[in-house]
Order: C-alpha cells, then structure tokens, then sequence
C-alpha cells in the first residue's frame, strides 16, 4: 500500500480555493512547513483553515494571512500575529473560535464517524449560544459536532512508505485527530522510510488515515518563544 | 505591602498537595512550578501534550518539538509522556487533573471567570481555558486584585465575556486570598502588611469579612 | 453443482480493488484473504486491533499477543500496526475501511442483516458486527443461501433480532451473486452449474432475474 | 510519583461485592490474569463486570463465572463459553451486550469526560431501544452514553514506577481505554521498570490514568485459537 509521492507539489495537488483545509500543529510546533510554503506557491485563495494557532506575522500560517488566501479561520488561540488581528478587527478575516480542548475532541469525533459529543467546555459563555445544553451528571454540557476537512495536512517526525507516521514530543498535538479528520489527508515527514522499518507497536497515525506521504525538503522549525537556563 | 507576581505564587504553591497532577496557565501560574513546597511530589500537565513538564532547557539545549502550552522550549522529567491534543484534554475534561492554576481578567462572586476576550479590542481566543474551567473542580485564580488602572477585578458580575460559569472557588491576588461560595468572595488571608481595609476597597463584588483575617504566610 | 466455502471467497475475493483496507469476519469471510488477485494489493483490518495482518504463523511461532479477531493466532506484514479498540472503531465507523465481508443467518430483501441471537438459544453476543454493518458503505455478505434444514437465509424481512437495516447491498451464496436494491434481490451471477429456477427456489424474497445471468468465473 | 503496590494483594484493595469492574482484554489476549485470579480469591460477589468477553469456562472472567461472583456482564461477545450460557438462559446472569466499537468507545468517553454521544451502530436493532434517534449526514444516529468503573483493571507488557504503560501488539485492545474510566486504576504488567526507562514518545496509556501498578506474578498467557501453518 504505497502512499509516497514525490514532493510537496505532488503531495498537494487537487487543493483549490474555497476548500476547507485543516492543519496540525501547536504555535509553529509540529506545522506542516513545506505544504504551508508549497500553498503560498499555489496562491489558492478563500481557504477555511481549521487549525488550533494562526501562526506568526512571517511564518506558518502567518504567511497565507500575509497572502490574503485565508477567508475563515477555525482555532482556539490566535495571539502573536498583528497581521490576524488586523484583518479579524476589521472584518476581512471570518474566526471562529472554538475551545481548544473541544477542536481536538471535534476533529476525532470527524475522524471517528461520531457526528456530534456533549461536552462542559463552554457552557454559559458565548461558545454555547444556539446550541443545545442537556445536565449530565448535575452539570450542564453542550452538544458538539464533528469537523472534517476536504484535505489534512499533518506533519510527523518519521513516517513509511504505507502512511504509518511517528510524531516527535509535543509536535504530535493535533496532527493525529487532524489526519483522522481529512477526506484527504497529507503527511509531510522529516525521514521517510520503507514499510516494515517503524515497530508496529510505536505507530502513532495508522497509515489507513493518511492517503500522501512525503519527505519535506527542508524544515526550518522556528521557535516561538526560546526560554533557558544557565548551567551552573 | 502587596504581593508581587512570585509572592502570589508561592501562596499558591502551598495548595499543591502530594501526587498531584497540576496544570499550570500562561503568566503567574507557570511561576508556580518553582515553588513546590519541600516534601510535596506533583506532576504537571501542559495541554499541547506532555505530562511530567521539566524545567526550561540548559542553553543550547533548546528543541524545537519540546514546547509547553506557552509555547516555550522546555525539558522533560523522567517518567514523562507526551500524548496528542484529545488525550490531553480527555485528561482534563475526565477529571484526572487535580489542579487548574489560571489567570484572569475578570471574576465574579458568583464564581464566573472571563479571561480571553475584549469585544472590539483584543481576542486572542480561550485556547484550552474553556475545557480547564469548566472540567476541573479545583480551579484557583492568580491575578492582580485591580487592573492597571486601578479598577477591581473582583466583581459583583463579570462584564467581560465569559469563560466559564460557576466554576472558580478560589483566588489568589496581590491582597488576598478569596473563597467564592454562597455566591460571595469570602476573605480568607490577607498578604503581609495589607489591611483588611484596602482589600475591601479593592473588591467590587460582595466580600464577607471574619472577624479574624490571617495573614499569609510566605 | 452449488459453491463450497472457499468457492463462495474465491469469488468475494474477486470484488477487491487495489488500495483497499478490507474487514474481514469470521468463518468464510476469514478464507477470502487466501485468494487476493493477482497485481490487487489490499490490507487487511482485525477490529481488535492490527492492521496489516498476515498469514497464520509458522508452528512454534504463536504469539498470544497477537492475534485476529477470530482469537486466532497471526502475524503482521511490514507496514503493520496496533492500535487500541476505540481506534479501530473510528477507522470502521468513520468510514477509513472500504470493503466489510461478514457472514449473516439471514438476509433481507431490503438489506436488513441478522446473525447475533437466536433468542432463548443461542446469544453470542454482535461483537463488532453492528459498528461494521451501521458505518460501512461496501458490505459483502458470505453465507449459504439456506441453512441445514434447507430453508431459506434471503427473506422477504428477517425473523431474527436485526444486526442492522437496510445496509447489505451484495450477497454471495453457495448458489449465486445477488445484488439488494430497491427493496428487492437482483440475481447478478449463479455459480457455475446451478440453475436459475434452483437460486429462484432457494430465496423466499423477491427475487428480480434478468433475462441473461451469466455463470460465475472462478 | 509513585503508583506501585507490593502485588495483586495490595493491588485489588478496596475492591467489595456488587462493585462495577472494568476489565481489559479481547479474548484471553491481555486480559489482567493475575488480578482475575485475586478476585476470585477474594470470594467478592455481585459484581458488574464490563468486558468485552467473559472468557472460557476454566480462564480469564470465565474463574469468576464459576464461583458466581458476577452478577452483571456488559460485554460486545460472549460466545466460547457454556457456563456463560447457561447462566444467561436461566436467567441468574444479568447481560447487556453493545456493539464492540460502542462500548470501546463509551469507555473512553467515560474517561475522556463526554458523557453522551451519537453513533450510528445498532440503530434499527434491539440495541437501540429507548435511546434518542437524531440524524446526521442523512444517517440515523442513537445517543450513547458514557462507562465508568469503581475500579478498572488493565493488562500492560511493560509499566514504570509513575504508572506509564506500553503494551504490546494486539494485546492492547480494551485496555487504554478502559485505564481512563476507572475511578481507581490498576495496572498489572509482565515487566515494571523505573520512571524514566520508557520513552516518553512511546507510551500507551500516560501514568495520569493509573492509580496502582505491579508486576503479575505469573503470566500464563494462554492461547483461545492456536492457528498455525507448515513450514514449507
């Protein structure tokens, strides 16, 4: 079950304007680079991103707001990007923000043939309006629905030649539910290796979810906010 | 003489009991990890995806798919686990979670907490405070009493949107500690040298004073 | 002369197509992996938890860990995984599986199943099978066309407590190939020998023949 | 932190008559047989047990069986097992059967704080008796609710101190699961190492799920099908 193509054009062929994409990553931890780099080439535009960060000013997703290709963003946390906030406060930019903890339940739920989950997350705030709230357990929850996407793009540490992908530390986020979630989806490894090669036992993404698989050609992984320590 | 940031930190750093699992916001609550009292064993929860979060890296050491959920380079303890977003948040959501430390920009008597949006000025988005707030059932607050311009952010009702309803029990400021029950604050400690006097300018929201108020002991 | 077990797979197995992840039940459908075409490559999913499966192991190779959800002993292709149950029925039930082959007591004539229950009998349990008939849109039935007392499994409505409704598009019997549409059987193919007033005999529903039912080729 | 007891003794504490257990394993593959054996040591009855089989007659929950100690079965499959049968038919034993990727997931929606879900398996089928219908996608879809245990008792290949586990091939089935929706989880396992000796990246269930761990005595693994082939 070979599921290789040969690069990010390739890889993300078919994607058209007004699709809906989703995307993994936490900040710019785990972000997809090479397919955001090849999307900025295609100069699709109208997209709705589904992604928990809109990344910054001049990496990430941050490049498809420079572009204007973005029509709606779908995340929970969309700080550190002046460009966002701009084009959001002006009305430019449709954002619907959505509690972290129910996009990631939300994206499975896609993923999984489960169209819709009651959870607390929400309730009472402005998150709840339209939908409808049922008490379990003597606490009131609101009903859910699942996301998909047209196409997922994921990113994992190692992936095969089958689709199978490992992630690397807190890179995995939202990658796993996202790859569930894409009618289509699309990995983009750093080290991609023959079937056989990964223990079956330390797969994270089953390589049944992912339909493309590609080594990046470059990973800049950027870091948002660089905290250390001296030795003493 | 009020608390700064770290003060209120460690007032909250003495709630931490053994066996824990603590998951710690963004600002003052993050400071609260390096002031474990001695003796006491918790583990903490970031929820972009590791449980058993180290200190920051040594310099150098920096990884860039090692962050915590202030996106922030950081290390791991032995025994740690990192996990995918709805794990982490099934950990959260499922109560496995035994303490939520978060700041906020507004909270109210009847234990309502705002803190992610400013119609017109500033939405950075609730990220995972939602899911903590309205899943954990011991949530403490840390945050300044009064914003910068003076005004109390211990308020009768929250005029900000909200984030949660119902759900904070307790709030550690540079005054104060507060208990919110029976829809009030309810003073429970004072910070060294502060009077029970400013602290109760300081608070819009109803206050319930004891005749004794303890101060706290940093 | 009417199909044995592995003629009714050989004939299933003739259905696969290239890239498919394909479930397999127990009994009969276990046979089809036996008999993939030439130039079709196809992996194989066991719902508790392997995707990749492959042939039985070699004597003295058992491993109790790992095993199909028949309980038999396996082994893994390259490229195989594990996964936990709740995994494994999201690839099901969301649809990630393109082709369920399972055996059913009876069928009927709107796509309804049954082959859990016999009430006051036999109550093994559905197992997995109400997921995999409810989520997939490519179900293969494998069965006799009649049980041991030659009565009729293809029925105008099942007797039988129902595994699910309205979802079995395809049959294949030791006597023939039927499609289910439009609320009744379409006769398709007949296995080689047996004659349409045999297959018409042997199905209590209705039953819509074309003027021309070509022989199975196996 | 540390979450290890002495031995299956220490380990099942707590656990009294007419308690709700949740048991891990598919078959007789991963099933916690030394916390089995305890229990019928023990002599605790009226239990519910949920498990997605009850064994064979002489091992796994089939022990328990035989001493009547249950009262309750919750189970997706309870075929290969005659004592099983018949007291089901003759009425002394409770049984719910749900559909096998319902209950995985009702399971892990019981630790994952979702108290309700919509699925389409089992509608139209006595399973779905009494339960909300909704549509979704043009699909009939029942509510499910959550599982959850007074205690969950699950099998793992490899543990460490802090309670992290990994298991091994398709000996994983119910058990991560299951380890999320015990009020008090217990973890036996065949090896139990240090906190630190398992790779973060490569552990099943993280340790925040598990209450309890020790290492099985004695691990007879035994095998339900043994199915082989010649070498040629």
């Amino acid at each position: 079950m070979n599921k290789v193509v040969k690069d990010k054009v390739e890889g993300l062929a078919g994607i058209e304007s007004n699709m809906t994409i989703m995307l993994g990553g936490f900040g710019l931890c785990g972000i997809p680079e090479n397919s955001i780099s090849r999307l900025v080439e295609m100069g699709v535009t109208g997209l709705t991103c589904i992604s928990n960060n809109a990344g910054v000013d001049d990496f990430g997703l941050g490049l498809l707001l420079q572009g204007k290709q973005i029509k709606k963003m779908i995340s929970s946390y969309v700080g550190e990007n002046d460009e966002f906030e701009r084009q959001m406060l002006s009305g430019e930019l449709e954002v619907d923000l959505i509690p972290q903890g129910s996009l990631a339940e939300r994206c499975r739920a896609g993923g999984a043939g489960i169209p819709a989950f009651f959870t607390p997350a929400g309730y009472g705030t402005e998150v709840a309006e339209g939908k409808e709230v049922r008490e379990y357990n003597g606490k009131p929850h609101i009903l859910e629905t699942a996301l998909t996407a047209d196409f997922a793009i994921v990113k994992a540490w190692k992936g095969d030649t089958a689709g199978n992908l490992v992630y690397k530390a807190t890179a995995r986020n939202f990658n796993p539910m996202m790859a569930m979630a894409g009618k289509i989806t699309i990995a983009e490894v750093e080290e991609l290796v023959p079937a056989g090669e990964l223990n079956p036992n330390e797969i994270h993404t089953p390589g049944i979810f992912v339909q493309r698989i590609f080594q990046g050609e470059k990973f800049e992984k950027r870091i948002e906010q660089r905290t250390t320590r001296q030795k003493h | 003489m009020s608390l700064d940031k770290t003060g209120i930190a460690k007032r909250i750093a003495q709630e931490l009991r053994n066996g824990w699992y603590v998951n710690l916001g963004i600002g003052i609550p993050t400071l609260v990890a390096n002031y474990i009292p001695e003796g006491i064993e918790v583990e903490f929860q970031s929820e972009n995806g590791i449980l058993g979060m180290g200190p920051f890296p040594f310099d150098g050491e920096e990884d860039a798919d090692l962050i915590n959920a202030g996106k922030q380079t950081i290390t791991a303890m032995d025994g740690a686990v990192y996990f995918d977003s709805a794990t982490s948040f099934a950990m959260i959501r499922g109560q496995h979670v035994q303490l939520t430390v978060l700041g906020a920009m507004e909270v109210s008597q009847d234990g309502n907490i705002a803190n992610w949006k400013i119609p017109g000025k500033m939405v950075k988005g609730m990220g995972g405070a939602m899911d903590l707030v309205a899943s954990a059932d011991n949530i403490i607050v840390a945050m300044m009493h009064s914003n910068k311009a003076g005004v109390s952010k211990m308020l009768k009702e929250c005029s900000l949107p909200l984030t949660g309803v119902g759900c904070v029990k307790k709030v550690v400021t540079n005054l104060a500690v507060l208990d919110i029950k029976d829809g009030k604050f309810h003073l429970v400690e004072r910070a060294p040298g502060v009077s029970v006097e400013e602290i109760v300018t300081a608070t819009a929201g109803d206050l319930v004073v004891p005749n004794h108020v303890p101060e706290m002991k940093i």
